[in-house]
């Protein structure tokens, strides 16, 4: 099938993600949106690997994951930091704190 | 070769010495003054002496390299007289003896470099430069010894020996600049003094913003420098490269603008713009009004400032590149250019501006500016020598009257300046002042026999000798009105009736009085000081030595100084001594040496002989090839008393009139009772004799003084200080204006606008912070990734 | 980098840039709390970084200092054939070398002028971070690594602005950022773009100086209105300045005197360095227009001046001003307009950022600029009115000190410009320009004499207690307004001493940088038929 | 659906594709959209499902199913946890997008435009032959293992700072 198939579909996600994080208030709802782009770099990876049949696709896509596993727990254990000490995790109130 | 026997010596090889020392002695002053027993005067001191000593040997050895030079031009004679007969009928007389040309002394360091050329830094010694070191150094001296006594006790006594110190410096590298940059900075460094010297009292607004005037319209005038300087260099850069040498030298732009290849245009619109320099410098018409206010400075500064340094610059900057302006402007093809019309104009404006001044150093003030009108009136018409010869003789007397006017301030009228209110009667009281004020005053009159009468007469004199009729007679009417209102303030100051502190009132409205007061401001050691000054003046009495000293001496030279150039008497040593001689020599002097080393003296006296190119004559007509010319051929007028008459006859009008003018004007002012008593016993004798005169008195202060003196003199102040003034001012102010509504509605409105309006900032200005702070993470994701596909776009595009 | 290259101490360069890192590492480890340490490792590694700076000008070749020296071209990012290129001929020394000592004696200064903000530990990692990023921009020879620095310089400014500025430091700090963010990627286009059309072969600056010339003349102008831009927002050029006055005054003393006297350089050195030597026909196309743009900038920054009422917000005002002077030398195209271009440069680091000193000494004391309330300071306090008026007066371009240099060759070079450049236009230029010279001295001594001169305001002699050990003579002086003191005598003697070294024998300067300024503009020549 | 007639296209294959990829745009729309953040979390939860399918489809079935073990597993369980820790209210809530929300939208349409616009014109009609069989988990290793080495001791790091990163964060005091 079409290698086009995948890679628009990774745009797409990628496009989403990113709306999120821009759009997104909520500490934790930027974390998704970022979990989705990662999600559509690896869709992309792997839509790669398979293209010229070699497993470094699929090794970078299993990096990006670990890291992202990673990301998302140091991201949720700063989120619950700020919300114990600000009570409240909407970023622009976080970013009209620091200078 | 020749040259050799052109002598030279140590002195003359070393002159850069002598602005150096003062510039170290200032840092000495700054550094360690304050921890000197005499507060760093000491150091002032020294390095002025040392520097005269300098200059000395330097001027000795200058006249001794001149003679050897004209022993070798002897036999240059004839051909010299065969042209002046050519060219100006009535040259022939004169001049036989500056036949051979003196190879300056020039010695370079390389200062800078660009675009592959290298400028120096040195000295360029001739007959000006000599002149004026010796005239530089010697005044500054005297001036220091002064002001030790004058400003003693001064919270910033320091300071002002420091900055006195640095002015001279600036003047003595400016005065033995061998190019332009050298001068431009000496040019700038007196400005900066000149700043904190009239500044010197910066607890009173008045002073600070005397100040700030003067250096804010000399720096107007320095756009000229900064401009005719590019000119002059781009002009002549190329001619001068391929000698050797490059379009800063003076010594180049000098044979450049003799050699004919020059474009007139350019060397017009070059000594335009210079001028406008030497006019902001010298206080010339439209100018001049930083000058008067300038009197806000202790007096020793303003006796340095006019007599022989700064205002002297912008004279000097003419005299310097001369051949810039006589053939930019063809002098001596006209009779009327851009120099002589602000000459003139100044001569006659500041001298009936003169007439109503009360303050004793304004009138020193304008006398000074109408004076330097002459010089350069000098300039204009072709007569360099006169011109420079004024500078020398001007130095001494002006100088003189100066300081005999602070010392009258000092020890006769309590700090006061004001003629009428404090002074008068004071000759009795002060007799070395006042003799050496009426020495100098007649020398400024140009009264025979007095060093003033051989130099101002000689200009005019030129004048008329080189088809400048009309400025011959401005020079005539402002020789008169000189005499005119100097024999007012003689009157005012040191005959009639003593007034006010002259009297030995204790008035204590200070109000007009400039000096130590602002200098005794509350400071508990100098408290003390203040009340024992105030315990020395209890009256009117002579100054100590260190005031009078200075000067007797100026005065004794005030009359002899003119001996050194006095055709009555057939003596022409300055003429020899400074005058460039007009004669083409071999080009390879044009090249500037480099590296310290002394410039190599060549074939000058030989060149002049063998191929006669001079008997073209410099500036008239184009050297021939391989020699060049630094200085037009002048002719002098011949003297004669037949000439000389008009001046010294309406130079004696005015005195006399003035005098009796005065006399019936002021004589019997409010009448104090020393007055009167002389006043009924004159009374006693004739009743109808007193009643005339008081009608006479009546009759000329009602009538003439009123008719003429003040509508005509007073409309010109009003103009000059309303018109003029008001433009100085009203530049600036509008300046302002203007920058606050730039800045209000183009900067913050517009430009900024545009940017907060963006959405990226702030939707509403005002609130900007707002917005910008609420979801900055956010809004930068967005900016991010916004520009990173912006840049993938453009990227994409490129690569199609 | 291989033996070959090490055996002519090419690794100095590499060191000197990245010297600064090893005290970042070092201060990561030790807690925030001990302020006394993070100040004194920041000194030490600046100290040492400036020490091999001075090692460097002492192995420098002035004979060649037109050719690059210290050469390192290594392996990088082979990828999209970006190399580890760096050296330094005579155009970057200077600037090389000054980015070292500001940030030395800026370090220096913070001991006892630390910002309200406190946090000393970060505020000077950022300080060394910014260091790095400066020197590997004036050492950069691969487009590429040039932005990389060039960007890195961005971010620590933005929180030095942020963080340890004024009331209105968060405006100022992302109008800066934003603002240096747009031109930045601009300029990445256009450098990206310049390595396309030069067939994608290599980012190298020797490469593209070559390669540039040939693309055809349109497309230069296009690529070269990309680097414009993102170097104009840099330098600030006129349309482009408004961030600069808002930056200045809110950004704290240390971040003000980098920014005057480094950072506004990165984008004049960018097009002397990049933007003309690579592009010469559309700098030639541009040349007016950046002349214009400048003389403009002259006469607009003094008037802005005069219309201030805040110290600081003045000197920025005049920032812009002087950089017109340099940007004018530039665009004439001619050795002496570049000269005196780089000249300036320098000579305006050294004096604008001695002005900000001041100013922030100022502040120190008195807690306000407002020049109305300011008065009377020479009593007060004569040394700093003093320095003041020192520093005023080589501001407005008097002979003899450095700011003469940088201004008077630039009013020089215009009167001819290279190229076959419009000669009226340009003596129309050069006129404004100098008049832009008689606005200077207005406004500085406008400024000098309504704050130092006269009576010291009331208002603060009021709370002029006791007198106070530094610099005492026989003024009075108030309890927090004392007279420079020891810390601020080492930080500023540097500076003094060079205004006036330079000043007195620019020589030592220009020696240096006009054989490489003459090479550049010959290669210029070249590129243009 | 001319694609979907190609010659050498396997049909199944692509019809699964679409239907898939329907459903995780869908969800992905949603976990951006959407007005409660319990809900987002689980249709991310869908979303990521979609793309281990997908992955299955591409014949990487190690990594479909390390993403079902990771993501699915753990990050969601996380993701939840965050959110009840933090209190998020579990009914819908607004105020969820901050002010200027609307600058996404052309954002994220720029993006998509510009990188579907260059994929399509880069690899239009590219066909991925249908591998035989899924990739060997043994090639994967010989990656790892070799090559890969370095950056697997680097990244297993990572992950241990990150736990204790966590920890210190995340523990009360």
């Amino acid at each position: 099938m079409y290698a086009v198939n995948f890679l628009i579909l990774g745009a797409l996600l990628f496009s989403l993600g990113v709306f999120g994080v821009i759009a997104r208030r909520n500490a934790v709802m930027v974390l998704m949106s970022i979990e989705l782009i990662l999600n559509a770099v690896n869709v992309n990876l792997i839509a790669f690997a398979m293209m010229n049949n070699s497993a470094e696709g699929h090794v970078f896509a299993l990096y990006v994951i670990a890291v992202a596993a990673a990301e998302v727990g140091v991201g949720l254990a700063m989120v619950l930091m700020i919300y114990r000490n600000r009570r409240s995790i909407a970023l622009d109130e976080l970013s009209a704190m620091k200078g | 070769m020749l040259a050799s026997t052109l002598s030279s010596g140590w002195f003359l090889e070393n002159a850069w010495l002598i602005p150096l020392i003062p510039a170290i002695g200032f840092a000495f002053i700054i550094f360690f003054g304050k921890r000197m027993p005499q507060g760093g005067s000491e150091f002032g001191l020294l390095s002025m002496a040392a520097s005269f000593a300098i200059a000395v040997g330097a001027t000795v050895q200058w006249i001794q390299r001149v003679n050897s030079a004209s022993s070798e031009g002897e036999h240059a004679l004839g051909g010299f007289f065969g042209f002046a007969r050519a060219v100006l009928p009535m040259a022939g007389e004169e001049g036989g003896h500056s036949a051979a040309f003196v190879e300056p002394v020039v010695r370079t360091w390389t200062w800078w470099q660009s675009g592959g050329l290298e400028f120096g830094v040195g000295q360029h010694i001739d007959g000006l430069s000599i002149m004026l070191l010796l005239l530089v150094t010697f005044i500054s001296l005297l001036v220091q010894i002064y002001s030790t006594e004058y400003v003693s006790g001064d919270r910033r006594y320091t300071h002002f020996f420091a900055a006195l110190t640095l002015f001279s410096a600036g003047m003595l590298v400016m005065v033995l600049a061998e190019n332009m940059i050298q001068l431009i900075l000496g040019w700038e460094i007196m400005g900066l003094c000149s700043f904190m010297l009239i500044g010197h009292w910066w607890e009173e607004a008045a002073n600070s913003r005397a100040a700030l005037k003067a250096f804010f319209t000399v720096r107007v005038g320095d756009v000229g420098l900064l401009v005719g300087t590019a000119v002059i260099f781009f002009g002549a850069n190329d001619w001068a490269v391929e000698r050797g040498s490059n379009g800063f030298s003076i010594r180049a732009i000098s044979a450049w603008a003799l050699s004919g290849e020059a474009s007139n245009s350019v060397l017009f619109w070059g000594g335009v713009a210079l001028f406008i320099a030497a006019i902001g410098k010298s206080g010339q018409f439209p100018l001049h009004t930083w000058l008067p206010d300038a009197m806000a400075g202790p007096t020793p500064v303003s006796s340095l400032l006019h007599s022989s340094t700064m205002v002297v610059a912008g004279v000097f900057l003419v005299a310097r590149v001369y051949p810039v302006f006589f053939v930019g402007f063809d002098i001596l093809d006209t009779a009327v250019n851009l120099i002589t019309i602000i000459g003139g104009i100044t001569i006659i404006a500041a001298a009936a501006l003169a007439f109503v001044q009360d303050d004793i150093k304004k009138v020193l003030a304008y006398s000074t500016v109408s004076q330097l009108g002459y010089m350069m009136l000098g300039l204009g018409v072709g007569a360099w020598l006169p011109a420079v010869f004024h500078i020398f003789t001007h130095a001494f007397f002006k100088c003189a009257l100066f300081l005999a006017a602070g010392s009258v301030s000092h020890s006769g009228s309590h700090h006061s300046f004001d003629m009428k209110k404090d002074m008068g009667g004071l000759a009795r009281k002060m007799p070395i002042t006042a003799t050496t004020w009426m020495i100098s005053t007649a020398a400024l009159c140009g009264i025979p026999f007095f060093s003033g009468f051989f130099s101002k007469d000689e200009i005019i004199d030129n004048a008329s000798h080189n088809g400048y009729q009309f400025f011959y007679w401005v020079g005539l009417i402002g020789a008169a009105m000189t005499a005119a209102y100097m024999t007012r303030a003689t009157y005012l100051t040191f005959f009639g009736a003593p007034r006010g502190a002259a009297a030995g009132e204790h008035h204590d409205d200070h109000s007009d009085a400039h000096d130590a007061h602002a200098a005794h401001d509350a400071h508990d050691d100098h408290d003390a000081h203040h009340d024992d000054h105030h315990g020395r003046h209890a009256g009117p009495h002579e100054s100590p030595w260190r005031i009078t000293a200075p000067l007797v001496i100026l005065a004794s030279l005030a009359i002899f100084s003119g001996y050194l150039n006095a055709p009555a008497v057939g003596t022409h040593y300055f003429t020899d001594w400074v005058e460039p001689a007009g004669v083409a020599v071999a080009a390879d002097h044009a090249a500037t040496a480099t590296d310290g080393e002394e410039h190599a003296l060549g074939f000058a006296a030989l060149a002049a002989e063998e191929e006669g190119g001079y008997s073209e004559g410099c500036g008239f007509t184009t050297p021939e090839d391989g020699t060049v010319c630094y200085a037009p051929k002048l002719s002098h007028a011949e003297f004669a008393w037949s000439k000389a008459a008009p001046s010294i006859v309406l130079v004696a009008f005015g005195i006399l009139m003035s005098a009796w003018l005065s006399m019936g004007v002021f004589g019997d002012r409010k009448h104090p009772l020393k007055g009167l008593t002389s006043r009924s016993g004159i009374a006693r004798r004739g009743h109808a004799f007193l009643v005339n005169k008081y009608y006479l008195d009546h009759l000329y202060e009602g009538v003439i003084v009123k008719a003429v003196a003040h509508p005509i003199a007073k409309a010109a102040y009003w103009i000059n200080q309303n018109i003029l003034d008001g433009v100085v001012n009203g530049v600036g102010r509008s300046g302002r204006a203007t920058g606050e509504w730039v800045y209000r509605n183009l900067d913050q409105r517009v430009v900024d606008g545009a940017v907060n309006a963006s959405g990226l900032v702030a939707s509403e200005t005002g609130h900007a912070l707002q917005p910008i702070q609420s979801g900055k993470v956010n809004q930068y994701g967005a900016l991010l990734f916004g520009a990173a596909t912006v840049g993938a776009i453009v990227l994409i595009l490129v690569n199609i | 980098m291989n033996m070959a290259t090490i055996t002519n101490d090419n690794w100095l360069l590499t060191v000197g840039t990245f010297l600064p890192l090893v005290g970042v590492l070092l201060m990561m480890f030790i807690p925030a709390s001990e302020e006394r340490t993070h100040k004194q490792i920041g000194i030490v590694t600046s100290a040492v970084t400036a020490a091999v700076g001075v090692l460097t000008l002492l192995r420098f070749d002035y004979g060649h200092s037109e050719s690059l020296q210290f050469f390192v071209d290594s392996e990088w990012i082979s990828v999209i054939r970006s190399n580890y290129t760096i050296g330094l001929d005579g155009i970057s020394l200077p600037l090389y070398f000054l980015s070292m000592v500001v940030t030395l004696l800026v370090m220096i200064y913070t001991w006892d002028n630390m910002p309200d903000a406190g946090n000393p530990k970060s505020f000077i990692i950022l300080m060394l971070v910014l260091q790095v990023g400066m020197a590997g921009s004036f050492i950069a020879q691969d487009l590429i690594l040039f932005f990389v620095f060039f960007e890195v310089v961005l971010l620590p400014m933005y929180f030095m602005i942020g963080v340890w500025g004024g009331e209105q430091r968060q405006y100022a700090s992302l109008k800066f950022f934003l603002y240096t963010m747009f031109g930045s990627a601009l300029m990445l286009v256009a450098f990206l773009a310049l390595f396309f059309q030069t067939g994608a072969e290599s980012f190298s600056f020797a490469h593209l100086a070559e390669a540039g010339a040939l693309i055809d003349r349109d497309v230069q102008i296009w690529i070269f209105a990309g680097m414009f831009v993102g170097f104009a927002v840099k330098v600030p050029m006129f349309p482009f300045h408004t961030w600069l006055p808002d930056a200045h005054t809110q950004a704290p003393t240390q971040g003000s005197v980098i920014l005057a006297a480094i950072l506004l350089k990165l984008g004049t050195y960018g097009f002397v360095r990049i933007a003309i030597p690579m592009l010469p026909q559309g700098a030639k196309a541009w040349a007016p227009v950046i002349g214009i743009l400048a003389v403009i900038g002259i006469i607009y920054g003094a008037l802005g001046c005069l219309a201030q009422t805040d110290m600081k917000r003045l000197i920025a005002f005049s920032s812009v001003a002087h950089m017109g002077f340099v940007m004018l030398g530039i665009s004439t195209l001619t050795e002496f307009g570049i000269n005196a271009a780089l000249f300036g440069m320098v000579a305006h680091g050294l004096i604008t950022g001695m002005l900000f000193f001041v100013a922030g000494s100022v502040k120190h004391r008195y807690h306000t600029l407002e020049i109305s309330r300011l008065s009377g300071m020479l009593i007060q306090m004569p040394r700093l009115g003093w320095i003041l008026g020192f520093a005023a007066m080589a501001s407005l371009g008097l002979p003899g000190l450095a700011g003469f240099w940088g201004e008077f060759p630039a009013i020089l070079s215009a009167y001819n410009p290279n190229f076959g450049l419009n000669v009226g236009l340009y003596r129309v230029l050069m006129v404004i320009a100098a008049l832009g010279t008689v606005l200077a001295a207005a406004y500085l001594l406008w400024l000098y004499q309504r704050t130092a001169f006269g009576r010291p305001n009331p208002e603060f002699d009021a709370h002029a207690a006791h007198p106070v050990g530094a610099g005492v003579n026989d003024d009075h002086h108030g309890a927090d307004i004392h007279d420079v003191t020891p810390i601020e005598w080492i930080a500023w003697t540097p500076f003094l001493i060079a205004i006036v070294v330079f000043g007195v024998y620019p020589q030592l300067m220009f020696d240096v940088m006009d054989p490489a300024v003459s090479a550049l503009v010959e290669r210029v020549g070249a590129g243009i038929p | 659906m001319n694609a979907l007639l190609a010659a050498d296209v396997n049909v199944a294959q692509n019809v699964g594709f679409y239907v898939i990829a329907a459903v995780m745009l869908y969800g992905a729309v949603r976990v951006v959209s959407t007005r409660n953040v319990v809900h987002a979390a689980l249709w991310l939860v869908v979303v990521l499902g979609g793309v281990a399918a997908q992955y299955v489809l591409a014949a990487a079935e190690f990594v479909a199913i390390s993403q079902v073990m990771v993501y699915i597993g753990a990050v969601m369980v996380l993701f939840l946890f965050g959110i009840m820790l933090t209190r998020a209210t579990i009914g819908s809530e607004d105020g969820l997008n901050n002010r200027g929300w609307g600058l996404g939208i052309p954002v994220a349409l720029l993006l998509a435009g510009t990188m579907i616009w260059v994929v399509v014109d880069q690899y239009r009609g590219t066909v991925l032959e249908s591998p035989e069989g899924p990739m060997p988990t043994t090639a994967l290793s010989d990656v790892f293992l070799r090559e890969g080495l370095v950056p697997f001791l680097a990244l297993s790091f990572v992950l241990l700072a990150a736990a204790i990163g966590a920890i210190v964060l995340a523990r009360k005091d």
